[in-house]
């Protein structure tokens, strides 16, 4: 048996971490994965289905790029046959069997709500911005906007864009740094940013919360060590089983459920 | 010179004239206070030396340059020629000193580039391509018309050129040296052309630095030194010395040095050199003190066999020896280590860097010995080229302008001082005196005659048989990539040089076939 | 002879010889590759670098360079999906997304052609101003198409034929028949090869270089409309990237970044050699981080072979040619002379 | 003759004079700008662009283009990095990084040099499967640097200079030293003016354009050390589009893509503007997609005003000097000459 498992992009360690999680369990229940790697490029992605399809998998595993690109994708596996499963990102129209996910809005929020809390409901914030445009941005953002939009104690100073790069999110910082002479806290939508914040933090010599999201390896550690105060984990690895036990389960034919949820996490020291 | 009564034409007014023409360049007033007239029926020869303006003139005219004074007359009515395109609307056709071929196009496409047919939209290929053949055909030309124009020669593009001026009715039409690349048979048939455009009450500018050819056609000279006019008159009141003495502002010697004495030993020698389909079993030898001419017609491999010496062309069988020692020149690095030197010739294309300096151009091939550890000596490196700017009389304002700026002409000189700063032994030179003018030439002539004096060895190749003649010690022939045969110049002439390389004969018929051609047998 | 022919129809079309190389090569290590159903997918997969890649053509035909193709099908993507929600009219939806193409496009010939401003700098400014409106006009997101006619330019057939796929093969014939039987597309060359020349032969250059960076967007808002129809959805972050695709597809197909030498033909086997590269690459299931360096290897393999095939001719049989081409080194063969 | 200077000035150094304007400007837009702390910042920031676009320049310089310096950086930090964790030794690391630049680098040039391959595919194929190579070697993940003396590299300061700057500055010296002044450097600009004469004139042009690919690896490498050093990690993803902003800053300098033309000096220039554009616009907190849109705007403005500052010189006090300007098209000023 074969599973098609596309993936977004592998440029993020988040999405490593979720192809480690199906491959391992792929490996440990025998089947083969075959992995296509979408570069955030939602066309790539539908010729990546549009290729497992031509090989005749038995089922396609997609993490989406994007919900709404997705579609003609589903609907042309769902037109072969092929059962999908969709993770992280869902899909607006055609079939799934199941769909495996953490909700990055709600993620948002949840960093949004710990920082109100940490900064007792008033203070100024900066908040870094993923590629523009991307979904994990555009939720993630939203998320985060709502609970802050709540607070007027709370003031947004500056929304940059560091497109989810560590190299930017350091140089975006920097320039920040050197605007605003009063910061508070950092929202960085993914912890590449927040990382790269931190270092211009740091060198800065300010005192500035910084709160990630995606719980990479890195900003664990950063974490446990006193110098990020959170990231929101989504559990990729978990993520990655998840779908392929799923589909394996499915493919033997049992029920599964159509809407399996991978609890949020605040990781803090 | 003053000008005779006006000749006996049909037109009062001239049809182009420029009254007070003022140009200047950074650096350079090119043109101050030139007038020219130009009637109908007429070929209006422009002399002058390299640099004195003649081509920016012609640009003048052509809508290229804005003049910075003065008033452009057509038909007695002043006019301001904004662009080449308003310049062509009126009449005027030019064929300009360089080349403006688009490389990767037809024959066909560059002779009708501004003005292709077409029906509804459509190219009229089939048709373009016939009148095409039409006017190659009034020139007497046999190049096929759907050929990239960067396969062809030198010789062939000058002649697309030319057909390009002709290919549409002019009233005017310019000639900016068109028959530098050309053969004498070429430059008659387009004499002959030009003659009937005469008659047909087109007025003509030749400009040309082969004063012969100035006095068979022009029917009036105009001469121009540093930008400005010396002199105008009929053709038939001017002599040949009193034109020089214009251009130059003083008397010449002799053209052409004394022959030397006795050769050296054997320089180089080629055996059996070929290259397939191109060059086909050459043998000769070049001694040491010695001036070599080849000649050839268009496209009898003269020049493919100068690259072949040089290593610039893959593919080359034989031998060749210098100096007795046989050697693989399979690079022009190697040939420049074993001390030879080519000058080709297309200066554009293959001898200058345009956008960079005198200074830079003429140490590029030379460099290593303007360097220590590393690092350029900047100083010496100017002072050789200052030293070849006045030895060649170099025209230039400065030894920093780029070359792109200089006249052709003086383009030409630098690409000669970079090669004599490298110090050859062997000299091979492909219309070494392309575009140069009388005083200029015979410098060069000094110059190939000292290096032979100092034992070294010049072959060069040419087109104008009076400089072969004059100059060489012997004369090799080339017909479809063979030798025809070795004549001495002093037991020959024109008519049995021209007869060995159109392939009618080959030289002492008695010579064996396959038998080396010059020299002893080693 | 007919070994010259051989060799010249290898310098010709060595590329097409490599592409199929490469199909058959793929044919052998999987089974499906030949089969029809993978063949349409290719192609279809193909058309959009391909459309791309066919304004490109021109506009390197000229010497120029469009970085901002992948932005201007952004741009046009989201503007043709905002006017189908707007109006509901798919014929409106169409002509805004050729409107907003060709629009940007002749914005930046403007720029190239009057004021002679370097064309890599001005589409790369391009590139980001109208990426930025993309994301403004889409707040950034995706904005949903429902209309099943809009889609059908994406995902329908027309015979046994993807929409895209005849789109493409329209064209491509239409550019063919320009650059090789219309005045306008000769001029192209011309400029490409000699714009001084050109000039002084009263050529209208500029309106040329307006013309291929209006056909290049022209082309770039064709595809945002092929991109939106086949991910239902205008993406703001769409095409990011695929302007270097694009200009690989041309420079494969042996177009010179030079200008004045390549085929339109040729770019179209450039676009299906990468999208062969990519299904083959997905079918063989190799690794995705491996699947750049295979990817790297065999782009490089491809042009070392076109290279040697050429020198082979070069060499052996075709001894010497051109080697007094004009054009500043930029002929097809350089080689030719010996050069260390 | 004092105006004829001051044009002649305006027309070397325009770009630099719109360098100031642009600081100018923002310095009154936002009273933080011209603070030392900011200039410094920015000075580092740009440090990354600038270092990459060093290299760049000699490559187009010689008529070249280098994609591939983006994977490279990331490939030699990566590289770096895990020698570091495997070794220790903060000298193994460095060289690592510079070692892996160099050869990544030779291997670009020999493919352009020898075959004559195109350097845009040859690049693009380096920078496809460098980028793979990374992955590979990091499995996708980024490696962290905890050696202090390896993060003072991209964080420390020399005096009152940030060590990134340093090294910009002697890099950029040094290659001013180099180009103007050697042999080899005045080569580059041999080969990128006319490939042709050069071989003919026995210049080793393949060794020439060896080195100057060797040196554009040799500086991702250096680039890939320092922004390892400045993030404290190696990330995979490094470097992903830097190649269009590297070209970008050369051709803002001056530097013209068809090669021969161009200085160093204004390469730095225009990594500057780029620099400071990105720093103003996030001090002014402009929203992240109006950004994108005044970049652009911002980057043909200055275009534009450099060839309105050319063309005032060319045509108002200097007439019509030029217009033929040598080299196809590729001179300074065409434009002077009557195009429509
Ligand atoms: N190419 C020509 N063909 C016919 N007539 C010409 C030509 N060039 C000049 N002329 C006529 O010859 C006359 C004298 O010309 P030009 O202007 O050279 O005289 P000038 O300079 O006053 O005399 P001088 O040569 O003694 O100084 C003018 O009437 C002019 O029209
Ligand atoms: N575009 C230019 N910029 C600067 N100087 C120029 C330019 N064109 C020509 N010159 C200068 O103007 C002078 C006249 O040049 P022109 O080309 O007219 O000479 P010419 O008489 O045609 O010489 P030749 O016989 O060598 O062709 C020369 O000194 C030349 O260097
Ligand atoms: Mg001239
Ligand atoms: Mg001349």
């Amino acid at each position: 048996q074969t599973i098609g498992l596309s993936i977004s992009t592998l440029n993020n360690p988040f999405f490593v971490d979720l192809r480690d999680g199906a491959q391992a369990a792929a490996q440990k229940a025998g089947v083969r994965l075959v992995v296509g790697d979408a570069q955030d490029d939602p066309a790539r992605q539908l010729a990546d289905i549009e290729n497992f399809i031509v090989q005749g998998v038995d089922l396609i595993i997609v993490n989406p790029t994007d919900s709404s690109a997705v579609v003609p994708a589903i609907l042309q596996a769902n037109a072969a046959g092929i059962p999908v499963i969709t993770v992280d990102r869902g899909t607006d129209d055609g079939e799934v069997v199941s769909h495996i996910a953490s909700d990055n809005v709600a993620g948002g929020r949840m960093a949004g709500e710990y920082i109100v809390e940490q900064l007792g409901g008033s203070g100024k914030v900066v908040e870094l911005v993923g590629i523009p445009g991307a979904s994990a941005a555009r939720d993630r953002g939203q998320g985060f906007n709502e609970v802050i939009g709540q607070h007027a104690g709370i003031q947004v100073v500056a929304r940059q864009t560091a497109n989810f790069d560590r190299a930017q999110g350091l140089s975006v910082m920097e320039n920040i740094l050197q605007a605003q002479p009063e910061i508070d806290a950092v929202f960085a939508h993914n912890d590449e940013m927040a990382l790269g914040a931190l270092t211009a933090i740091e060198a800065s010599g300010r005192k500035i919360m910084v709160v990630g999201f995606d719980a990479t390896d890195d900003a664990v550690r950063a974490v446990e060590e006193g110098r990020m105060a959170a990231t929101v984990a989504q559990q990729p690895i978990l993520m990655g089983e998840l779908a392929v036990q799923t589909a394996i389960a499915y493919l033997q034919g049992q029920a599964v459920d159509p809407f399996i949820p991978v609890p949020l996490m605040l990781v803090t020291k | 010179m003053s000008p005779g009564a006006r000749p006996d034409v049909h037109a009062a007014t001239p049809r182009l004239a420029v009254r007070g023409i003022r140009k200047v360049f950074p650096g350079v007033v090119a043109l101050d206070s030139v007038d020219l007239d130009l009637y109908p029926g007429q070929i209006h020869a422009l002399v002058g030396e390299n640099g004195a303006g003649k081509s920016t003139l012609m640009k003048v005219l052509s809508g290229i340059y804005r003049p910075d004074g003065g008033q452009i007359l057509w038909d007695g009515q002043p006019v301001e020629l904004r662009s080449p395109a308003e310049a062509r609307e009126r009449g005027l056709a030019i064929v300009h000193q360089e080349f403006n071929l688009v490389g990767p196009l037809s024959v066909a496409e560059n002779l009708f580039l501004a003005e292709m047919p077409t029906r509804r939209g459509f190219l009229q290929i089939q048709e373009m391509r016939r009148r095409a053949q039409e006017v190659l055909d009034r020139l007497g030309v046999a190049i096929d018309v759907t050929r990239p124009v960067e396969s062809l020669t030198v010789a062939e593009m000058q002649m697309v050129e030319i057909a390009r001026a002709l290919a549409r009715d002019c009233q005017v039409l310019i000639l900016d040296e068109p028959t530098a690349a050309l053969t004498q048979a070429e430059v008659e048939r387009l004499f002959t052309l030009l003659r009937t455009l005469r008659a047909q009450g087109v007025a003509l500018v030749y400009i040309s630095h082969k004063l012969d050819e100035v006095f068979a056609l022009a029917d009036w000279i105009t001469v121009l030194r540093d930008g400005r006019q010396v002199g105008s008159g009929p053709a038939d009141q001017w002599t040949k010395d009193q034109v020089i003495a214009r251009m130059v502002g003083r008397e010449l010697a002799g053209r052409f040095p004394p022959r030397r004495g006795a050769r050296g030993r054997p320089l180089l020698e080629v055996r059996n050199l070929s290259l397939p389909g191109k060059l086909f079993d050459i043998s000769f030898t070049l001694h040491e003190h010695e001036i070599v001419g080849l000649f050839g017609l268009m496209g009898a491999g003269q020049e493919v066999l100068a690259r072949a010496l040089f290593g610039a062309v893959r593919g080359v069988e034989g031998e060749i020896l210098l100096n007795g020692q046989p050697v693989r020149l399979t690079s022009p690095r190697e040939a420049i280590a074993h001390h030879l030197a080519l000058v080709t010739e297309d200066r554009k294309h293959e001898g200058l860097i345009l956008g960079e300096d005198v200074v830079a151009n003429t140490t590029l091939a030379s460099l290593e010995r303007f360097t220590r550890a590393g690092f350029l000596e900047r100083g010496r490196q100017k002072a050789v080229a200052a030293s070849f700017v006045e030895r060649l009389n170099i025209r230039t304002p400065s030894l920093h302008q780029e070359v792109g700026y200089l006249s052709g002409g003086n383009q030409q000189k630098v690409v000669l001082a970079k090669w004599l700063a490298t110090d050859p032994r062997l000299f091979i030179l492909v219309e070494p005196t392309r575009g140069i003018d009388v005083g200029a030439k015979s410098e060069i002539y000094q110059i190939m005659d000292e290096l032979a004096r100092q034992g070294r060895a010049v072959l060069f190749i040419s087109s104008e048989l009076p400089e072969i003649l004059g100059l060489s010690d012997r004369i090799l022939v080339m017909a479809n990539g063979r030798l025809q045969g070795e004549l001495d110049p002093e037991q020959t002439s024109q008519e049995e040089i021209m007869r060995l390389a159109t392939g009618l004969a080959r030289a002492g018929q008695a010579t064996a076939p396959g038998r080396p051609v010059g020299g002893e047998t080693p | 002879m007919t070994q010259n022919r051989w060799v010249a129809w290898m310098q010709r079309y060595g590329m097409f010889a490599i592409l199929v190389l490469l199909c058959l090569i793929l044919g052998l290590m999987h089974e499906r590759f030949f089969t029809t159903a993978n063949l349409l997918v290719v192609t279809r997969q193909a058309a959009i670098n391909g459309l791309l890649a066919a304004g490109m053509t021109l506009v390197i035909l000229t010497g120029g360079i469009d970085l901002s193709v992948g932005s201007v099908l952004a741009l046009a993507g989201a503007v043709s999906a905002g006017t189908l929600a707007a109006t509901g009219d798919l014929t409106w939806a169409i002509l805004a997304a050729l409107a907003v193409g060709t629009v940007l496009g002749f914005i930046n010939g403007l720029f190239v052609a009057y004021p002679n401003l370097p064309p890599f700098i001005v589409t790369l400014a391009t590139m980001a101003w109208a990426r930025g409106l993309t994301l403004v006009y889409t707040d950034g997101r995706p904005i949903l198409i429902r209309d099943a006619a809009y889609r059908f330019i994406g995902g329908g057939y027309l015979g046994p034929l993807p929409v895209p796929v005849v789109i493409l093969l329209v064209t491509y014939l239409v550019l063919w028949i320009f650059l090789t039987r219309t005045r306008w597309g000769r001029l192209i060359y011309a400029v490409g090869g000699n714009e001084q020349a050109c000039r002084l032969a009263g050529i209208p250059v500029p309106r040329v270089k307006t013309l291929v960076y209006t056909a290049s967007g022209f082309f770039a808002g064709l595809t945002g409309l092929v991109l939106t129809a086949r991910l239902v959805s205008a993406q703001p972050t769409a095409g990011a990237g695929y302007e270097l695709d694009a200009i690989a597809a041309v420079i494969l197909g042996g177009t010179s970044l030079a200008g004045g030498r390549g085929s339109i033909l040729g770019t179209l086997v450039g676009a299906l050699i990468m999208g062969v590269l990519d299904n083959g690459l997905n079918l063989m299931n190799v690794s995705p981080f491996y699947q750049e360096v295979a990817k790297g290897l065999v782009i490089l393999g491809a042009v070392l072979l076109d290279w040697a095939l050429h020198r082979a001719g070069a060499l052996g049989l075709r001894p010497a040619a051109k080697e007094t081409a004009p054009g500043e080194g930029s002929g097809p063969d350089p080689s030719a002379l010996a050069s260390h």
